[in-house]
C-alpha cells in the first residue's frame, strides 16, 4: 500500500515538469483557460507540433510507430501534470482513434501513409460515427458503402463530427451488407475529406461554438485500400475504440484545474462585503464537490495501479466516464453561480466579444452550456450505465 | 378557493396568445433576435394595442385596473414563446414603484407606459452588489432642485431598447445599510450616461450604464426606498416566476414529443423506463413550479408574502433547472444545438434563476424573514 | 382566483377547531406526536370513537350510511386542521378502504352487517392485499379460494398486513379461478379473523415496532355470503380502491405539522453555542425543504380545486404520493440529524424504554427508518412513476 | 503507487475473515446482540489471540508494529460482519492517544490493549457539544497529586462493556476555547462514576455516564489535548470509514442478488432499466467510498491529512446513505424487516455517518483548513 510514485517514475515527473516549463512560455495564453478559449486550428496545433517534436505525442503507441510506449503510470503522470498546469489536451481523433485502430487492424501500406502524418499534425482528423437516426444506438447507421470496382460509393449522413472544419480525413463506419444483422455489415473507412461530394455544415452548438458538424456524402468515391481490416467487421474495431476511449485517465486532473480556476474566482467575487468563498451556502458546495473530486481522483488512481499490474479492467472503468462528466458539469455550474450577473451576457453565443464584467467571467456560462454534452457524446451516461449493469453487475 | 382565472384574464391570455402564435413564431424569433436591433419594434407597439402594457395599472393612470394575475397571465405567455420585451421592468418594476411613489412623476409616466410610449430598464445591479439591494456602490447628490448621480451599473436586462432607466442609488448610510437607499428615474439620453450594449443569453440585450454627474429625478421618498423596492421585486420575481413556467411547459412538451417520435434500439426512446421515469420527475418539477409560481403571484402582499415568494423563487430554480437540463439530455445532441428551440429556452431558464437572486440568496432570505 | 374560503366553509373551519380545541383534552398526549407514538389499539380507538360520536368519523360516506357527506373542501379542511393540530388520522382500512368498497359494491345484507360496526369502531379491519411473491405485483397473488357448497375454503399467505394482530376482520384478495389469466380470476372476500386455520405472526421492521404481520390461512372456512361483489371481479373492486387511495389529499399537512415539530427542535438543540436553527447549514437544508413542502400546498390545492368543481382527477394525483413521500421522508431526516448523537440510541428497535437525552429525541431515529416505507408501501414509488408516465405523460 | 495490500495484511484479512464466517454469523449476531449483554465475550479474546489488537501498535508495547492500513484491514472485515466490538475506541483511540502521550499510563495500558485484557471506551461527546471536541461542560481539577472529573457524557458507544473510559475536560480555558482541553483515563468502577446504559442502533450498546468528583489519571499534557486529539480522532474516522465500506459492500452484493432473484411482472426485477440504473448509482457510489476510504488511511499523517479525513468523511457518508436507501428501496417491504440484515447495515451506515461528525461538520472543517 504505496502512495508515492518510484524513482523511476517521479524523475519521469521532474521531466514532464522541466519540459511544462519550457513549453509553456511558447504557447498562446488562451490555452491555458479551457473556460474561455475558442481554439483556432493553429491554436491546437501549436501544443500538438511542440509535443511531436519532443516526440511525446503520443504517448501509448509503440516505439515502432513513433509513439512515446509509456508505461500506464506514466501516462496518467503526464496528463496529470499537463491539467495540473493548464496545458490543453491533444485531439484524440488521430492519436487515440483512427491511430490505434489502424496500428491494431490496418494493413502495412496504411500504417506507413497514415501514422507519421498524424504524429506529425500534417493530417487532422475527424470521426464518421453518428448519423441523424444513430446516436447512442450505433449499430443502426445507414450511411452506405457499395463497393465499385477497386473503390467505394459512399452516400449518406454523418452528424455532431467534431472539428470536422479543420480536417484532412475522416474515419466513418459505413453499412457495406444492408442485408445483415444491424451490428453486422458495417465496415471502417478512411475518407479524404478533399473528396468530391463531401459537404461539411456547421452546427452552431448552445454556447455558440461552431464545434460540430454535419457532414454529406453524395456519391463519393473512396479507394478501395482505405478500407481498415475486413469488410463487414468494423463493429469490432468500433469496439476496440470505445474501449479504448472509455480508459482514458485523468479527466479528474482536468476537473481539478478547472476547480482551482474556480476557487481563485471564489476569492475575487464579493457577497455582502466578504470574499464568495466565505459565503457559508458557496463554501459548503465547493467542499462538497471538491470531495467528490478527490474520490474520483483515488478511483482513478485504483484503476490506473490496477491497469498498470497488468490486470485487465473492463467496463468498471464506464464509471470514470459517469462520474467525471457529473463532476465536471459541477465545476462549470458553480463557476457560472460564482459571477453571479456577469454570467448573463457571456455565453459566447454572439460572437467573440470581449468578457463583459470581470475577465475571469469571459465563457464562463457557455462552458456550463457547452459541458452538458458531457454526459451525452461519446456514449450517453445512460448507455453507460446499460453497459455496468450488464457487464459489471451482471443484471 | 378556486384558481380559475376570470373571463377578462382569459381573453387577455387567449388574444396575446394568437397573436404570438401568428407573429413571434421561433424563426421570427431567430430572425429578430440576430438583427443588430435585436427585436421587431412592432411588437411593443401592439402589447400595448392588446392592452397588455395597461393590465395590470391603475384605471386612473390609463392601465385597465388588473393587477398581479394579469401579469402572471402575460409573462407565462411570454415564457412559453421566449419574447424578449421588457415587460417587467417596465411595467411591473416602473409602473410599480411609480404607484407606489404616486404624485407628479406617478402622473406623468404611468399613462406612458400604459400606452406602450415608453421603454424603463431597471438599473439596480453593481459588481460588488450580487443579490443585495442596498450594497451600492452608486451615490446620488441633492443639487439644487433635482439630484446628480455618479456611478456604474451592471447588465441592465433591456437597457439598449429603454429611453429611461430606474436606478437605485446611495443618498445617505454606509454600503448595505437598509436606510439611504433612493430611486431615481434617469433619461437615457442625459448628460453623463454612458452604456456599453451587449447580447445577454435567450435573446436578450442589456448594457452596462455609467452615470457621471447625471441629473436623476427622484422617486418617492428620499433615502426611504428599500422597503417600497423589496415589495416591487416581489412582485417583479412573481411575474418570471409565471415567465419560466411558460417555459418549463414548453419544454416538457418537446421532450415528450420527442420521446414519442425519435427511435433508438428499435423502439421510441420514450419506451426506455429511465427516461420515462426522467420525464416523470421533469413533470413533477413542473407540476411543483406551477403551485411555486402561483403561490408567489397569490400570496403578493400578504403579511408572509415575501417569504412565500422567496420560497417559491427558490424551490421553481431548482425544478426549472431539473427541468431543463433533462430536457437537454433527452434530446441527446439534438438538445445541444443553437438550431433547436430547446437549448434557448434552457437559457432563458438559468437567466431567471440567477436574476433578482439566485436560490441560495431566496432560501436565505427565507430563513432571515422566519426568525 | 382566490386562495380564500367561502363564508360557509370558513363557518365550517371554525367548527372543526371548535370540536379539536374540545377534543384535545380527552386524548393521550402522545397521539399528538407522531413521532413517538407506539400506539395500542385502545390509542387509536379514543380518537376514532370520539370523531363517531360527533357524526364526522367518515367523512366521505354518504349520509345514508352514516357518513358525514362533506364536499372535498370541508374533508381538505378537515384534515389540514386536524395535522395542524397534531391530532392522528384515523386508520384507512375500514374507513377509507372496505368501507367504500361495500358501500359501491357490497349487497345490502354486508352493508347492514359491516358498515355500522366500521364507523363504531367495534370491528377493526386489516388489508389482505400482497403477498410474499407478490407485492407491488398484485396480479400474482397466489392465495386459493376454493368454493366448497356454501364457503370458501382459503389457503395461502399475506404479508405486510398492517395491524392484523388488532384486527377482527380482514378484506383480502384471493385467486377463484387459477385458469384465468392473472388479472381475472381474482375475487374480493371477507375474513373472520377469528376463523379457524388463521395464524398471525409479527414482522418486526426497521424500527422495532410491530407495525406488519404475516397472516396465514390453512383451510380457512369463509362464507360464501362475504364475497363482495361477483366472483372473479375482484381486480375492479381493488383498482376502485387504488384509485380512492391515492387521491387522499393533505399528506403535507402531516408534512407541515413535523417541520413544525423539527424547528422547535433545531431551536433547542445547540452548535458552537447557538441555536443550530441558526446554523447557515441546517437552516439552508430546513428553508429548502420548506419550500418544496410549500410548492406541495400548493399543488394539492390545485387538485382539490378541480376535484372541487367536479373535474375528474386522475394519476395526475400520483405525483402527490411520490413528491408527498419524498417531503415525509427528507423532514424525519433532518429531525434525527438535529439531535445529533442522540437519535444513535433513540430508535425504538430494543423496547419501549424512555427516551435517552433531551425528551424530543425519542423516536426520531425509528421514525426515519420506518418512514422508508412511504415510497414503498401503497404502490412503490417506482409503480406510481410508471403510472404517470403511461397514464398522464402518454409514454 | 501501488494499492495492494503487504502479506501480513493479506493473511490478517484471511484469518480474520474466515474467523468471523465461522463464528459471527448473522444468526450469531442477532442471538448475541438479543442478549441482556449484548455480545459474546469471547469474540474479544479471539479477536486478541488472532493478533487484530495488537497489529497496528508499536512492538515495544506488545504490538505487531503494524499502522493505519492494519486497522482499516480490521474495521472493513468488521463492517462486513457487523461487528459491535470497540475496536477503535480501544486500540485506534485509546491506544492512539496513549502512543501519542508515552510514558508510564502508555507502559502500563497498551499491553494490556495488545492482549485483549482491556475495554476501552471513548467519552467525549456532550449534549450541548454536538461534534465540536472543545465544547466542554465536563472539568477536571488537580488535587493533590491526581485529577477530579465533574460532569456528563452522552452517548459513550460501548461503555457498558468497557472496563475504563477515556474522557476529554477542559481544565481551563472558555467552553469552547481550544487551550485547555485535557484527555484522562478513569476506571469505570471509580468513585462517583454513574451510568445509564442502554441499546444503540445495529446492535451497538451505549452509556450515559455521570462523574462526580471522579479521580482520573491525565493523558499526555493538560490542557494541550486538543491537537493530539484531532489527529487521533483522524485516525478514527479513517478506521470507520473502512468499516462503512465493509458493510456497503455487503449491502451491495445482498442488493444485486435480490434483483437477480426476486420477481415481479414476469421477470427478476433487476431486468428493470430504472432498478438497474439505481444499481450502478449504487456501485459507483461504492467505489467512490472505497476510495475515499482508501484516501483517508493513506494520508493520515500528512500536511493535508485531516483535510482529506474530512473530505472522505463527507463524501463516503452521502455516498453510504445513498447506498443504504437504495438497498432498502429496492428490497421493498422485506428490506424493511428487522429480520432481513439489510436494515441493521443500514442503520450501522447511518449511525456511521454521524459519528465523530456528520457529513456538514466535515465540509465546514474541510473549507476551515482550506483557507
Amino acid at each position: 500500500m504505496d502512495l508515492s510514485f518510484s524513482p523511476q517514475e517521479e524523475a519521469f515527473r521532474q521531466e514532464v515538469l522541466g519540459f511544462i516549463a519550457e513549453a509553456k512560455p511558447k504557447l498562446p495564453q488562451k490555452l491555458g483557460a479551457p473556460e474561455q478559449a475558442r481554439l483556432s486550428k493553429d491554436d491546437y496545433l501549436i501544443w500538438h507540433r511542440l509535443l511531436f517534436k519532443k516526440g511525446w505525442v503520443a504517448p501509448a503507441w509503440p516505439k515502432a510507430f513513433g509513439g512515446a510506449d509509456w508505461s500506464v503510470t506514466q501516462r496518467y503522470i503526464f496528463s496529470t501534470e499537463i491539467a495540473k498546469a493548464g496545458m490543453p489536451t491533444t485531439l484524440p481523433f488521430g492519436l487515440g482513434m483512427v491511430g490505434p485502430v489502424i496500428i491494431a487492424f490496418g494493413n502495412d501500406a496504411q500504417k506507413k501513409k497514415f501514422l507519421p502524418r498524424i504524429l506529425s499534425g500534417d493530417d487532422w482528423w475527424c470521426q464518421g460515427y453518428s448519423e441523424p437516426g444513430a446516436g447512442s444506438d450505433l449499430a443502426s447507421l445507414r450511411c452506405r458503402a457499395v463497393r465499385d470496382g477497386d473503390h467505394y460509393v459512399v452516400t449518406g449522413q454523418k452528424t455532431w463530427t467534431t472539428l470536422a472544419q479543420y480536417a484532412d480525413w475522416i474515419f466513418c463506419l459505413v453499412r457495406t451488407d444492408p442485408a445483415a444483422k444491424p451490428q453486422e455489415g458495417i465496415s471502417f473507412l478512411l475518407i479524404d475529406m478533399k473528396s468530391p461530394g463531401i459537404t461539411v455544415k456547421p452546427i452552431v452548438i448552445l454556447d455558440g461554438a461552431p464545434e460540430v458538424n454535419e457532414v454529406f456524402f453524395d456519391s463519393v468515391k473512396v479507394p478501395a485500400e482505405n478500407l481498415v481490416g475486413d469488410e463487414n467487421k468494423g463493429w469490432t474495431y468500433a469496439k476496440f475504440l470505445l474501449a479504448h476511449e472509455r480508459s482514458a485517465l485523468a479527466s479528474a486532473s482536468r476537473s481539478r484545474a478547472a476547480l482551482a480556476r474556480l476557487k481563485a474566482i471564489a476569492k475575487a467575487e464579493q457577497l455582502d462585503g466578504a470574499p464568495l468563498i466565505r459565503d457559508p451556502d458557496f463554501a459548503h458546495k465547493l467542499a462538497a464537490l471538491e470531495a467528490d473530486l478527490m474520490a474520483l481522483e483515488f478511483t482513478e488512481l485504483r484503476i490506473l495501479s490496477q491497469e498498470a499490474k497488468g490486470e485487465k479492467v473492463g467496463s468498471e472503468s464506464s464509471i470514470l466516464k459517469v462520474a467525471g462528466s457529473e463532476i465536471q458539469q459541477r465545476v462549470a455550474d458553480l463557476a457560472m453561480e460564482a459571477v453571479g450577473y456577469y454570467a448573463l451576457p457571456n455565453d459566447m453565443s454572439l460572437g467573440d466579444n470581449e468578457a463583459v464584467g470581470p475577465d475571469y467571467a469571459r465563457g464562463l456560462a457557455g462552458r456550463y452550456f457547452n459541458l452538458r454534452k458531457a454526459s451525452i457524446y461519446g456514449g450517453s451516461n445512460e448507455i453507460q450505465r446499460n453497459i455496468i449493469a450488464k457487464a459489471v453487475l451482471g443484471l | 378557493m378556486d384558481f380559475s382565472f376570470s373571463e377578462e384574464q382569459n381573453l387577455l391570455r387567449n388574444s396575446l396568445s394568437r397573436y404570438l402564435a401568428d407573429h413571434y413564431s421561433y424563426e421570427d424569433w431567430r430572425k429578430f433576435t440576430a438583427s443588430p436591433e435585436g427585436r421587431d419594434p412592432r411588437h411593443w407597439r401592439q402589447f400595448a394595442e392588446l392592452g397588455l402594457l395597461a393590465a395590470p395599472l391603475p384605471e386612473e393612470h390609463g392601465g385597465l385596473g388588473g393587477g398581479a394575475i394579469e401579469s402572471m397571465v402575460v409573462m407565462e405567455e411570454f415564457g412559453r414563446a421566449l419574447v424578449v420585451e421588457p415587460f417587467v421592468p417596465t411595467v411591473v418594476i416602473g409602473g410599480g414603484l411609480l404607484m407606489n411613489a404616486g404624485g407628479a412623476l406617478a402622473e406623468e409616466i404611468l399613462p406612458k407606459i400604459a400606452g406602450g410610449e415608453t421603454i424603463l430598464a431597471f438599473a439596480f445591479a453593481e459588481a460588488q452588489g450580487r443579490y443585495n439591494l442596498a450594497d451600492l456602490a452608486t451615490t446620488a447628490k441633492k443639487q439644487g432642485g433635482a439630484h446628480i448621480l455618479n456611478g456604474q451599473k451592471s447588465v441592465v436586462l433591456g437597457a439598449p431598447w429603454a429611453d429611461t432607466l430606474i436606478v437605485t442609488a446611495r443618498t445617505g448610510g454606509a454600503r448595505r445599510e437598509p436606510g439611504g437607499v433612493s430611486v431615481f428615474l434617469v433619461e437615457k439620453g442625459a448628460k453623463g450616461v454612458s452604456t456599453r450594449d451587449y447580447a445577454a443569453m435567450s435573446g436578450l440585450r442589456a448594457s452596462d450604464v455609467g452615470f457621471e454627474n447625471t441629473p436623476a429625478r427622484l422617486i418617492g421618498e428620499e433615502g426611504a426606498a428599500l422597503e417600497p423596492l423589496e415589495k416591487v421585486m416581489d412582485h417583479a420575481i412573481a411575474a418570471h416566476l409565471a415567465e419560466a413556467n411558460g417555459a418549463i411547459a414548453r419544454l416538457m412538451a418537446a421532450t415528450t414529443e420527442y420521446a414519442k417520435t425519435r427511435k433508438q434500439f428499435g423502439q421510441p426512446i420514450g419506451k426506455f423506463q429511465v427516461l420515462q421515469h426522467r420525464m416523470v420527475d421533469m413533470y413533477i418539477a413542473q407540476q411543483q413550479a406551477l403551485s411555486a409560481g402561483l403561490m408567489a403571484n397569490l400570496k403578493l402582499g400578504d403579511t408572509d408574502g415575501s417569504r412565500a415568494v422567496s420560497a417559491a423563487k427558490a424551490a421553481a430554480g431548482k425544478y426549472a433547472r431539473a427541468v431543463a437540463e433533462s430536457a437537454v439530455q433527452i434530446h441527446g445532441g439534438i438538445g445541444m444545438t443553437g438550431e433547436l428551440d430547446v437549448g434557448h429556452y434552457f437559457k432563458r431558464l438559468v437567466l431567471l434563476e440567477t436574476l433578482y437572486g439566485s436560490p441560495d440568496h431566496h432560501l436565505r432570505r427565507m430563513a432571515r424573514l422566519d426568525q
